[in-house]
């Protein structure tokens, strides 16, 4: 019997249809059927100033939709041959950071109720607020926050808003930790995530699954290591398990949190006096920037004349993602019920992943993916 | 009298189905946080179940794709009456950025279903959209209900 | 006051108190996830709802059996009030009653043709080796009481005391039965996992799901009232009120602190711990 | 009067209660959060109730016992009712004071 | 179901049985932050209709200008109006606006400093009538993005206030050159740029010229002329390759050269010639004959046309820099005798 579960399903919040092959209650393979969101946003950015285009590049996505302005502002920077000021060097951390720790625990509320265990969806809501709340604070506004410019970020900050984030940051982190025992010791929520939904190593590479998905297949990739700001000034390591299953998934995004917490505090501790932004010129050229979005790597290529975007590739890594997952996690998966899950902890972002549609003569739409692309990994 | 009671049952007892017709899921998260017990969607009698089988409110968030171009009057179908659209955000409203020159979206959504009640923001904040559904949505779908005989 | 009188007085009181209890569950659930939670009357009110709206019988509806099967949900529970608190029957037509409930959910499952709901059908027949438990209760409860008869074993526990601490793994069983009837959450309640949207009620909606959601109420009430009457004798309707509340507290503190198992690991927990019931009861009985 | 009958009009004094006080509340507090003051009608309400369930036998000669608690619970209802997030600290105070009633008439009688 | 025991250490906290017994949606809810940016608030009374914020506006219809009719005693005034259901709040209107004191406010604004205001085109858009076909492609692209382009008097017309540079209408023309987007900056060095670069070319041809007068009427002779030579000599006159590369393409594109060969040796001094040039180019002098001064000559082809015995050679030559040549680095010219008949 084939299961269809989407575009409007309980469990998803994004349009999406999954094909669940199965044999009663066994799942045999999936098949994952996307389009529903696509809305080439970057035939829309083409021939725009880039001052307009890093306002449609946050709407790339809803979730994650600061580290879009970011790669998008240091793409620019690159092709500049320049860098923002280091106090918006900072600043950037501190927003990516806080972004990165509402996502996770967007994520892991989702995974929660795919298992439907309310309760700690609520909780991990209920973590997310005052997150969300220092987001505002600091940016002006809760998702799609404009917060970016190429040359540094829009707005200082003053003492008083740090103060309030670093209120903010101590009471989650007092809190944090007891949700994540509950996580991670109960009993329950342990017999619906352990040794479920596996991806071997082999499988994660086979993949090229990134970011919190990959690493806890035993990936230890995190484009943080190798980014300037965080290279220079940040002391922080990268998480990164053995279990391969869905508890290290959700596992490996909850210590993701405790380790951005920690930068948050170098952040609010270090922060240099300066300006926060500088005038760059930009020439002509072509760059290409990666980032460590809260889902894996965020790769933007663009070819500008200097003022206007003439041609911009996105690359998003819920598309590996959701590849691993259809190809390797759904595959003989003891229930639906486990399946969905399994597909939950992947923390899929769908606004994210409909980038480029090729349509060939009969019409038929399919996913581009880049086949040439190489990963780097430190396999250990 | 008859009126009257129909009228407290439909205003207090909400089922919600929620229609992501391709925007940048901004949206939907925001609808995602009021669940959180800091807004409770729930105390209000409104509880998202995303069936449109047994839902009374569809909250259409995106501007309409491709895909969604028949997919949405389908959807919409399979709501049982009396029912509201509620369009959240700017994509359903007008398309949004998306809706310029390269952008494959079919904004608004009225074009495609009636819409009744509208909160504009790119993304609303939650209170706005609790605010919106609380004073338009009951007084909506009472009003749905009494002309449906 | 004639029976039938009585007969509808009793479905009514069990409706209303059993839409409430629903109604309290979830309130519980939500005051333990932190927040205000909806009145306790929602539940009521969202069956009271489904009467009002518009219901449209879907083109993949198997004919008959998707109208009946509303209908034949309805008439068990009904007889089931009958034969419990209005004249106080036989134990063994409770039970025989709740077997049908298990077919019931199968045909309304299949019936619809939706595909949640055939894979909702194929999780009740999954789980219907879950209902070893409940013969095994009646067994027991027989070994113990010697008699099948409700007023009999209210006059039992009269003189000897409550079943609940004679024979407490009988009434464990009889409370994992109870766990995976409840409607919100219920880590047992695998036919209504929200993976299979609304399970095999998916494709029942407008006046049909009103009857389904008022058979549920009177469900839950009814089991909540074989517990009392079987395990802790006649009680006066306050002790019944009171009784039903700890029950629908202590349930939704369950439910709001586990996710619901997988359908393999709810049918292996039922059949583990029917297994310790059962071995364990049966040593109680017969050596001490 | 058969005393399924008086159950019957218990439970329904209770949930027409709970639907009355949740709609006059919506009516009364239309934003959707919840202040912090005390509702004066409510606790009013309240303290009848209560103390007409409560305190049943005070009036019994007067009007039957069920009539009285039926009326009692109607307006208990109506405070429980509200919606969420009113109505806590009335029924709390409603309770304790008939109570404190119940208490005094059982200890000085 | 055993979890329970997990969450009985956090039901013990007090701040749990706070929230169990009194959970309530605060009032803080309702409550924004300071920064918080909300729909941008107009104040008509500063706007100066410069049209920046329509300009700036990333949403497609979320910004408008709009005009009030005169009355009798004053004057219209201009002002934006902000479409809630179009406006995505980014605040980068408040951002550009630029007067004291803002007519556009959102949230706080932002760090404006002169430097960082925006011009957001630096490239002029034109529709050359002379090739417009009126389809009005153009109109309807630029409709949805700017609204520049209207139809005035039959003809499009862009209106530079309201252009933002997309260059939408150029994608859309269907005509090559009708839309043309000129460099608005350093216009006396593109003029350099091109005299130069026809000057060259012509050189190039004209050095050429005793094989071109023995091409055969329907002969095509073809000549590649390196690429980087000419680019080398552009970037004396200003080093910005994107300009550069953008002023030979569009003259290559376009150019139709005439070139005007002069055969001495049939000449039989009929002198036809000399009274129809309109620029006295050609002489006559006792002694040399018919003279034809190259410099004055306009190669309007009248002599050409006049000439019966075909002194006059007129080709025309034609230049590709397609993908193909550029990747040998090469114009290729194309020279071919012209089609004109001549007069007899």
């Amino acid at each position: 019997m084939i299961l269809p579960i989407g575009p409007v399903h309980p469990n998803l919040k994004e349009p999406l249809r999954l094909k669940l092959k199965t044999q009663g209650e066994r799942v045999l393979s999936a098949e994952i059927d996307y389009g529903y969101v696509h809305r080439g946003i970057e035939r829309v950015m083409k021939g725009k100033t880039w001052q307009k285009g890093i306002y449609l590049s946050e709407r790339v996505c809803g979730i994650c939709s600061y580290i879009h302005t970011q790669t998008f502002a240091e793409t620019f920077e690159k092709i500049a041959g320049e860098r923002a000021p280091l106090r918006a060097q900072f600043l950037r951390v501190l927003t990516n950071e806080l972004d990165r720790i509402q996502s996770h625990l967007l994520a892991n509320s989702t995974y929660f109720k795919c298992i439907e265990h309310e309760t700690l969806f609520m909780y991990m809501l209920y973590l997310r607020e005052p997150v969300m709340d220092a987001i505002e604070l600091l940016t002006g506004n809760r998702v799609n926050m404009g917060w970016n410019v190429v040359g540094g970020v829009k707005m200082d900050v003053n003492q008083s808003h740090l103060d309030s984030i670093q209120e903010i940051i101590t009471k989650l982190e007092s809190e944090f930790d007891r949700y994540v025992e509950m996580f991670d010791h109960g009993p329950m929520v342990g017999l619906r995530s352990h040794d479920v939904g596996k991806l071997t190593q082999e499988e994660a590479i086979k993949a090229r699954a990134v970011g919190p998905i990959g690493r806890a297949s035993g990936l230890k990739h995190d484009l943080r290591e190798k980014h300037h700001t965080y290279q220079d000034n940040f002391d922080f390591k990268v998480i990164w398990r053995k279990d391969q299953d869905n508890y290290a998934r959700n596992m490996n995004r909850f210590d993701e949190i405790t380790e951005s917490m920690k930068l948050i505090k170098q952040v609010i501790l270090n922060l240099p006096e300066g300006d926060v932004r500088k005038k760059i010129n930009i020439p002509a050229g072509y760059g290409e920037w990666r980032n460590e979005a809260p889902r894996g790597e965020v790769t933007y290529s663009i070819e500008t004349n200097g003022n206007l975007i003439k041609n911009i590739s996105i690359r998003t890594p819920s598309i590996m993602n959701i590849d691993a997952c259809a190809k390797y996690m759904l595959k003989d998966v003891a229930t639906v019920a486990d399946a969905i899950s399994t597909y939950a902890s992947v923390d899929p972002c769908i606004a994210c992943t409909e980038r480029v549609v090729i349509v060939d003569e009969s019409g038929k739409s399919g996913e581009y993916v880049y086949p040439e692309y190489k990963l780097e990994y430190k396999s250990e | 009298m008859l009126d009257g009671l129909k009228d407290i049952i439909r205003k207090s007892s909400i089922h919600v189905c929620l229609v992501s017709t391709g925007g940048c899921n901004g949206c939907d998260i925001e609808v995602v946080a009021l669940l959180s017990p800091r807004y409770d969607l729930e105390q209000y009698g409104i509880y998202v179940t995303n069936n449109p089988r047994e839902a009374d409110v569809v909250l259409v968030t995106g501007a309409v794709t491709e895909q969604w171009r028949d997919k949405l009057e389908r959807i919409f179908a399979k709501v049982p009456d009396p029912k509201i659209v509620v369009a959240i955000g700017n994509c359903p409203l007008s398309g949004d950025v998306f809706n310029q020159e390269g952008g494959s979206v079919y904004a608004p959504v009225s074009d495609y279903i009636p819409v009744d009640a509208e909160v504009s923001g790119c993304p609303p904040r939650p209170t706005e959209i609790l605010a919106a559904i609380l004073s338009a949505g009951p007084d909506a779908i009472a009003a749905k209900g009494r002309q449906k005989v | 006051m004639n029976l039938m009188a009585n007969i509808l007085l009793n479905v009514l009181v069990a409706f209303l108190v059993g839409s409430v209890l629903f109604g309290l569950q979830r309130k519980i659930i939500a005051r333990i996830q932190m927040r205000p939670g909806p009145p306790i009357i929602q539940h009521l009110l969202h069956t009271l709802k489904f009467f009002i709206k518009e219901t449209v019988i879907p083109k993949t509806a198997a004919m008959p059996f998707y109208i009946a099967i509303t209908v034949i949900l309805c008439s068990i529970w009904v007889a089931a009030v009958i034969v419990g608190p209005v004249s106080e029957g036989s134990l063994l037509i409770l039970f025989a009653i709740f077997a049908i409930h298990k077919i019931v959910e199968h045909n309304a499952g299949s019936s619809s043709g939706s595909p949640y709901g055939k894979l909702s059908c194929v999780r009740a027949v999954f789980s219907a080796a879950a209902e070893v438990p409940l013969f095994a209760v009646l067994l027991i409860i027989y070994l113990q009481t010697g008699t099948m008869n409700l007023a009999d074993i209210i006059a039992y526990q009269g003189t000897n005391g409550a079943l609940l601490f004679s024979i407490p793994l009988a009434a464990m069983m009889f409370f994992v039965l109870i766990l995976s009837k409840a409607y919100y959450y219920s880590p047992l309640n695998i036919t209504m996992g929200k993976d299979l949207v609304s399970g095999f009620e998916t494709e029942h909606f407008g006046m049909l799901r009103g009857f389904i959601m008022i058979s549920e109420s009177i469900a839950w009430y009814m089991l909540l009232w074989i517990f009392l009457t079987v395990f802790v004798g006649g009680l006066t309707p306050i002790g019944y009120l009171a009784g039903m509340i700890i029950i629908t507290a202590l349930v939704s503190l369950i439910d709001a602190v586990t996710p619901i198992l997988n359908p393999n690991h709810s049918v292996m927990t039922q059949v583990t711990l029917a297994f310790v019931g059962i071995v364990g009861s049966v040593l109680m009985i017969f050596y001490l | 009067m058969d005393i399924q009958i008086i159950y019957l009009l218990y439970v329904l004094a209770f949930i027409i209660g709970s639907i009355t006080g949740l709609v006059l509340s919506y009516k009364k507090y239309t934003e959707p959060f919840v202040r912090k003051n005390i509702d004066l009608a409510a606790l009013i309400l309240a303290l009848i109730g209560w103390i007409l369930t409560i305190n049943y036998s005070l009036i019994e000669t007067l009007i039957p016992y069920y009539a009285t608690i039926t009326i009692g619970i109607f307006l208990i209802a109506m405070v429980i009712g509200m919606r969420p997030g009113y109505g806590r600290f009335e029924t709390v105070i409603g309770f304790a004071v008939a109570g404190i009633i119940w208490i005094i008439r059982t200890v000085l009688t | 179901m055993s979890s329970v025991i997990w969450y009985l250490y956090e039901f013990a906290r007090k701040s749990w049985a706070e929230k169990f017994t009194a959970a309530k949606t605060d009032s803080e809810i309702m409550e924004v932050p300071s920064r918080f940016r909300d729909f941008p608030e107009v104040r008509k009374e500063y706007c100066i209709a410069c049209g920046a914020c329509t300009a700036a506006c990333p949403a497609p219809m979320a910004i408008k200008l709009v005009r009030t009719s005169d009355s009798a005693h004053e004057d219209g005034i201009t002002y934006p109006v902000i479409n809630n259901r179009g406006c995505i709040r980014c605040g980068f209107c408040a951002e550009v606006c630029p007067t004291d004191p803002k007519t556009l406010l959102c949230g706080e604004n932002h760090l404006i400093r002169e430097e960082f205001t925006i011009l957001p085109v630096d490239k002029m858009f034109v529709i050359d009538d002379y090739l417009c076909i009126r389809c009005k492609k153009c109109l309807k692209a630029c409709s949805e993005v700017a609204g520049a382009i209207s139809e005035v008097d039959k003809k499009m017309v862009i209106d530079q206030s309201k252009c933002i540079g997309c260059g939408e209408c150029i994608k859309n023309c269907p005509v090559k050159g009708a839309v043309k987007g000129i460099y608005i900056n350093n216009v006396e060095e593109q003029k350099e740029i091109i005299n130069m670069v026809v000057d060259t070319l012509e050189a190039r041809i004209e050095a050429d010229q005793d094989k071109i007068k023995k091409l055969a009427p329907e002969e095509v002779y073809k000549i590649d002329y390196p690429i980087d030579d000419l680019v080398k000599k552009a970037r004396e006159i200003i080093p910005n390759d994107e300009l550069i590369r953008d002023s030979i393409e569009k003259i290559t594109d376009r150019l139709k050269m005439r070139i005007l060969t002069w055969d001495d040796e049939k000449c039989t001094n009929c002198r036809l010639c000399t009274s129809e040039c309109p620029s006295g180019a050609i002489t006559y002098d006792k002694e040399k004959g018919v003279q034809r001064n190259p410099d004055k000559c306009l190669k309007c082809s009248i002599c050409y046309q006049t000439c019966p015995f075909g002194v006059a050679g007129l080709y025309v030559a034609r230049f590709l820099l397609s993908d193909t040549s550029l990747k040998d680095g090469v114009i290729q010219i194309t020279l071919k005798p012209s089609q004109l008949p001549i007069r007899s």
